[in-house]
């Protein structure tokens, strides 16, 4: 047993910090360590310039045109991006969708997407849930009844992540309606542009406008842009669930938060010295401090089990619920740290340059938002109760 | 030893209840805050008109010298509609200090006006290092004639744009964190030198930092002895944290029927949700932790008039703990069984989640008044709360 | 509202206190206070004092030659005897029996078996428990068979507190095994010293021994010994589960134990200083003391509920979650202030008048056993996990 | 990074569970601890047999100079069965300061028979007032001739009554709290002046009070440098607390079985009770804590034999906290879990968990370690675990 990086992984580390310091902009960095609005360009243009790299797909394979990252050196860039500041990469396609067409797309299918994913070209968003399903996934109910060559789709998705940017839409829809459940299900890839679709925004608790409602009306989606077999779609999307769930321990990201409440601690003051002097706070972010090194560790365990071909399962379950749970702690913390400078309510402050009046330090704006905004964290990707059912199941055998 | 509540007050219960039913339904809630004031003046005068504004007012001066029972039953309405209104700072805060405090002219002045909702009064206390420590205060105030200057910066002081008079706390004498030396006094919000910056809360009530720049008030501005505003201060808090318990107790009942009805209808795998044994005991742990902290409120309520200090002090700090955990408890669970539609701007258990949070954080969270009661009682016995 | 007690109900609070003081024997109060076992005699002992008070039974109206108090009163009286370091009464016999017997016995069953639960001469206990029911007690196989005048009885219960001490058992039985749960059952009174009764032991994880298995093996039982209609018996037993449900929530010893806690911490020392300056270990100190008057509160909420005669129902769930939760808060607190002294397991020490080589203080040695044995708070008398069945079912319509 | 165990390393794990499956199960482990000494030489002998008692000794002196993970190994596979037997206190912490504190002579005399089982050491460090502070030691060694006398109290010293031979720390300078002026001293249980008192605790492990009276020891006794105890005590319990929490990850592993399988067969209301979704959540919970403390006995193990004192005292610290919160968790789960069952001396559960709340309380509470990287962190930035 050795828990140490090895002097390859080290040397990987090396070369992605020294990409990150020269090649990640200085404003797109002050906006994500800020907690600014990111508009679609900061993301695009950020997959370009990792694309440019080589980086834009850490997860792809070579022969795909991924840098052929094994787990270990996809943790340690993810790591290293998110300790710098970079913007997150969004899943939808490279993640996603990618790795579905990659196991049960067409040629052409391949041909067409996966090049234009790595490249920004094309912005990707997911079409699974709708009003009425959520945990309970399979009850979905958007149509697709084939005329000819085409599906004709009607039916509505829901919090679905940057629709408003997106190019394409990836869908389940119910193609055999006298089917029950997880039978008759398609995978669909969508145009966002096509006649039909309308997106509206949901506005979440925090003010903010980051998932969409999407709605289909008469859609007409070619059948070659349908995946794999018609009414085998369920066998994809949990072969992708399985994918989305294995990174969400974000490990990086707290630790860049926990960073960020030490400083903001520091920076307090109570009792007219620094709150981190106060022993009963600084003792809940030692709690979240051991409970992320714990889980750090953790996710270790599983990437090496990765590392030897073996498919994380239950194991994902885990990290995603002590995950959330430690992003909700720290969230939570930040917002304790600030006291009564907790309460203002100052979105406008959000957009980078903002130059109007200002209650309170500039860094303390996202803060309660983002404690608001991150209860949806135990919910989405599999509610923490869900994840728990699967423990049980697979684990424990009930 | 009863807990009932008297004839006036299951009266002014029903009255309230009546009022917010059909003048503050969601929508019309929604409006009201995205209103420029962010506040109805109209039903503040209807509130006004209740005789909710005046109930803990002195008879002298058109009250009816109430007790915070009365205010308990107030708070918990209005918390069940999660009403914006500053009631809290103008009602609790601002004329519960000049009840207590004022001379008969500051009384005579102000009261009548606060009771027909005419005059609204905020307590501009909190500075940038304050945190939830009372005494660390470094607003000055110089002599200057018969009058004083006042030089400072007060950050979220609540209501503070709506007020017509603010109650500013500066120190006459001594360091920020000493407890001796604080004068409370009375600056019209129009007075020369003083500037607001307002602005929303996460809650959608209202707050405004003050920046004080050698605003000149007479001798008469003074509210309570020179030097000696902290414990008026402290008192006005602790009247406060008894409020917001009570508003706290009307958020948390409506999010627990939010809740319990949201899992009955809401179906997964072909059942409501309410099915599942886990959703049935987190619902069961919300509902124990509203009785817990109604029975603490009650005792809250029943202890905040005293004129024992120290019976106050640790009362309400056990109050405050016990409701902050709670809110947290109850909010975040109400948000978690609701799913993807409880993080959503539209459902009003959003709302309801973030009034409770920010309850939480007024007037010190959880942490903070657990430790106090902790240090509180390394110095001595706790009193018992009855005889 | 007003959360003070009346001046009448001050007036009998000193009344049961001076009656204390000057008839509770000081060795059986040390015992109490020490820890140490107690005997059958120190049990009878003390309810025969209080029988001559008139306050042996003290939830007995006066018809039945009870004091009458009323729910006010008997909270005050089981606050100062816990307080007062009392032996507590054993429920069996005037909480459990007594109410079915006047609710639901005969005129001859009352005369022959009130009087000598009163006056302590009979000590009782319960048979419902048996191996595999639980908090399924409907589920219960001990089987009566009519015989002409007598019932023949064979089965087993456990659990079954002080049996070892006992006269009387009251038990469930199945008397109709055709019908099925609830149906078929009857109540039946059982003198422990009928041939084909035996007690066996069941030794605790404290090492302690006061529950017990009891064999019956083809029991004599007179049909004159059933309380109430044949194969009814569970009307009775349910209407006894709520009576031994309400008072569940032990405020009184809970605050005889945080006195405790808070002695025990300025005696303890922790880097050359009393405990109880540790601000950390007087937080969890101070969280339960505050619960602890929050339930002391809610407790009087259901006795004013009580004297207005509104039968308390599913909120005496709310008292044993809450009251078995503080009692197991308090016992491990205990036990964390001990510190390493927690170790020794000395049961020698627990009798009265042991004066052995001991390890550590004489006070110390009750702690950790304490923590162990009261796991079962949240086991007993309908497990937590059923009360918030109830909770749920009851109050919330789940 | 690789979690793997090396092919000795497996093989020892099954040896020793051959061994244990053998000659420790539940029944044979009553009677060990029923007997006279509570503990079994003849499970020792085995142990030495296999090699588990060398592990970690210098390979000079018959040992196979192994590592923490070693320690991981053996500790773990003995929590699966509750063992008894004093290692911890003889190998862990005995063992272990000699052969990293002895003179050539110390551990040439003394290891070989630890290797062979002969020799038990144990170490007498705390007193009454210790609680978890290593340097509130009172005891003290005056210097006599080329030796000293010793004169002090110790208290609950695990493996005491069995050990042959007591590593006892005591003041050669300053008083009780000061770092510095601890020394360690080999003292013979036999010699005169050494009074033991040998009890069990709660885990069916054994203890000792010892009290020293004039015990006058050769000048060679002394383990170490004079005055400079400290630090190797430190360094043992670090050691100890690796050992233990990987001990607890053994006990946890088989309560999570045992309730697993309970809940799988204990019926109720018609269904076994493992169908209830509460009881599958809690059941959850108690697999997710089990595998976040195996993790960060993992990262123990591999730091506890670094030269940085202060990442040992971090990581330990961390792992001890982390531990000891699973530990209560899964400990009071399982009974719960279990029910009435749960809480009698019959059942093997109760024992699983009376051993588990017993490390818990060894080497220092989960709050009192929480509390040390708290106040370690408020000192410094926390050293990165890993490169």
């Amino acid at each position: 047993m050795d828990l140490s990086y090895t002097a390859d992984e080290q040397r990987f580390r090396a070369e992605v910090r020294g990409f990150l310091q020269t090649n990640l902009p200085q404003d797109l960095r002050d906006k994500v360590l800020g907690g600014k609005h990111l508009g679609r360009e900061d993301f695009v243009g950020w997959h370009r310039i990792l694309h440019q790299r080589g980086w834009s797909t850490p997860n792809w394979p070579k022969d795909f045109g991924g840098p052929g990252w094994n787990a270990v050196e996809q943790h340690i860039f993810d790591e290293e991006c998110a300790d710098a500041g970079a913007p997150p990469l969004m899943p939808f396609g490279i993640r996603m969708v990618a790795p579905v067409l990659m196991a049960f797309g067409s040629r052409a299918q391949q041909d067409r997407f996966l090049p234009r994913i790595r490249s920004g070209e094309h912005w990707w968003c997911q079409g699974y849930s709708e009003p009425g399903s959520g945990s309970d996934l399979a009850s979905l109910r958007m149509r697709a009844e084939r005329r000819d060559d085409v599906y004709v789709c009607n039916g509505q998705k829901t919090w679905t992540t940057a629709a408003q940017h997106a190019d394409w839409i990836f869908c389940l829809v119910r193609t055999d309606p006298t089917r029950r459940q997880q039978q008759g299900i398609s995978f669909l890839l969508i145009d966002m542009k096509s006649p039909g679709v309308t997106v509206r925004p949901i506005v979440t608790l925090d003010g903010d406008a980051e998932v969409n409602e999407v709605w289909f009306e008469d859609v007409e989606v070619p059948v070659d842009n349908r995946v794999g077999e018609e009414n085998q779609g369920w066998t994809y999307a949990k072969y992708l669930l399985g994918h989305e769930r294995t990174g969400n321990a974000g490990v990086g990201m707290c630790k860049r938060w926990l960073k960020a409440v030490k400083r903001i601690a520091a920076e307090q003051r109570a009792g007219g010295r620094p709150l981190i002097e106060d022993a009963r706070f600084r003792d809940r972010i030692a709690q979240v401090e051991i409970e992320l090194m714990a889980l750090e560790v953790t996710h270790m365990r599983v990437l090496a089990m990765e590392l030897k071909k073996q498919a994380p399962g239950p194991e994902a379950s885990i990290l995603k619920v002590q995950g959330s749970e430690i992003q909700q702690t720290l969230t939570e913390l930040m917002m304790h740290a600030l006291g009564p400078q907790a309460l203002p309510f100052q979105p406008a402050a959000l957009d980078a340059g903002y130059t109007g009046a200002l209650s309170g330090p500039e860094w303390a704006v996202p803060i309660t938002g983002r404690y608001l905004n991150h209860r949806k964290a135990s919910i989405y990707a599999g509610s923490n109760e869900i994840q728990r059912n699967i423990i049980a199941k697979h684990m424990l055998g009930l | 030893m009863n807990f009932d509540f008297s004839e006036e007050q299951n009266q002014l219960r029903e009255a309230l209840v009546r009022l917010l039913d059909r003048g503050y339904e969601f929508a019309r809630r929604k409006q009201i805050v995205a209103s420029d004031a962010g506040w109805s003046r109209d039903i503040w005068r209807q509130l006004a008109e209740l005789g909710a504004l005046a109930i803990r007012l002195p008879e002298a001066h058109g009250g009816a010298a109430g007790t915070a029972i009365d205010t308990l039953v107030v708070m918990e309405a209005l918390g069940r509609r999660i009403v914006v209104e500053p009631y809290v700072p103008a009602i609790i805060l601002g004329a519960g200090l000049v009840s207590r405090a004022g001379s008969d002219a500051q009384r005579t002045r102000l009261l009548p006006r606060v009771a027909s909702g005419e005059q609204l009064l905020a307590l501009a206390h909190d500075e940038a290092d304050t945190r939830y420590e009372l005494a660390r205060i470094a607003t000055r105030a110089r002599p200057d004639g018969t009058g004083y200057v006042l030089d400072g910066q007060k950050t979220v002081v609540l209501g503070g744009g709506a007020a017509d008079t603010l109650i500013v706390s500066a120190r006459t004498a001594g360091e920020p964190g000493e407890p001796i030396g604080v004068s409370l006094f009375l600056v019209d919000t129009h007075a020369a030198g003083v500037r607001r910056h307002s602005y929303a809360t996460h809650d959608d009530h209202r707050a405004a930092d003050v920046t004080l720049t050698g605003v000149k008030v007479a001798g008469d501005a003074l509210l309570g002895p020179a030097g000696g505003g902290l414990p008026l201060v402290e008192h006005a808090i602790e009247q406060g944290i008894a409020a917001v318990c009570a508003e706290a107790l009307g958020v948390m009942a409506i999010l627990v029927d939010l809740t319990a009805s949201y899992v009955k209808t809401r179906k997964q795998f072909g059942v409501p949700i309410g099915q599942f044994q886990v959703l049935q005991h987190r619902l069961a742990d919300m509902l124990m932790r509203v009785e817990q902290a109604r029975s603490m409120t009650y005792l809250a309520a029943t202890t905040v008039d005293s004129s024992d200090a120290a019976l106050r002090r640790r009362i309400t700090a056990a109050a405050k703990a016990m409701v902050g955990q709670a809110a947290r408890f109850v909010g975040q669970q109400a948000i978690q069984l609701h799913g993807g539609i409880g993080v959503t701007d539209e459902a009003p258990v959003s709302h309801y989640f973030k009034r409770l949070t920010l309850i939480g954080m007024t007037f010190g969270d959880a942490d903070h008044h657990l430790a106090r009661y902790s240090d509180l009682m390394a110095r001595g016995p706790t009193p018992a709360p009855r005889a």
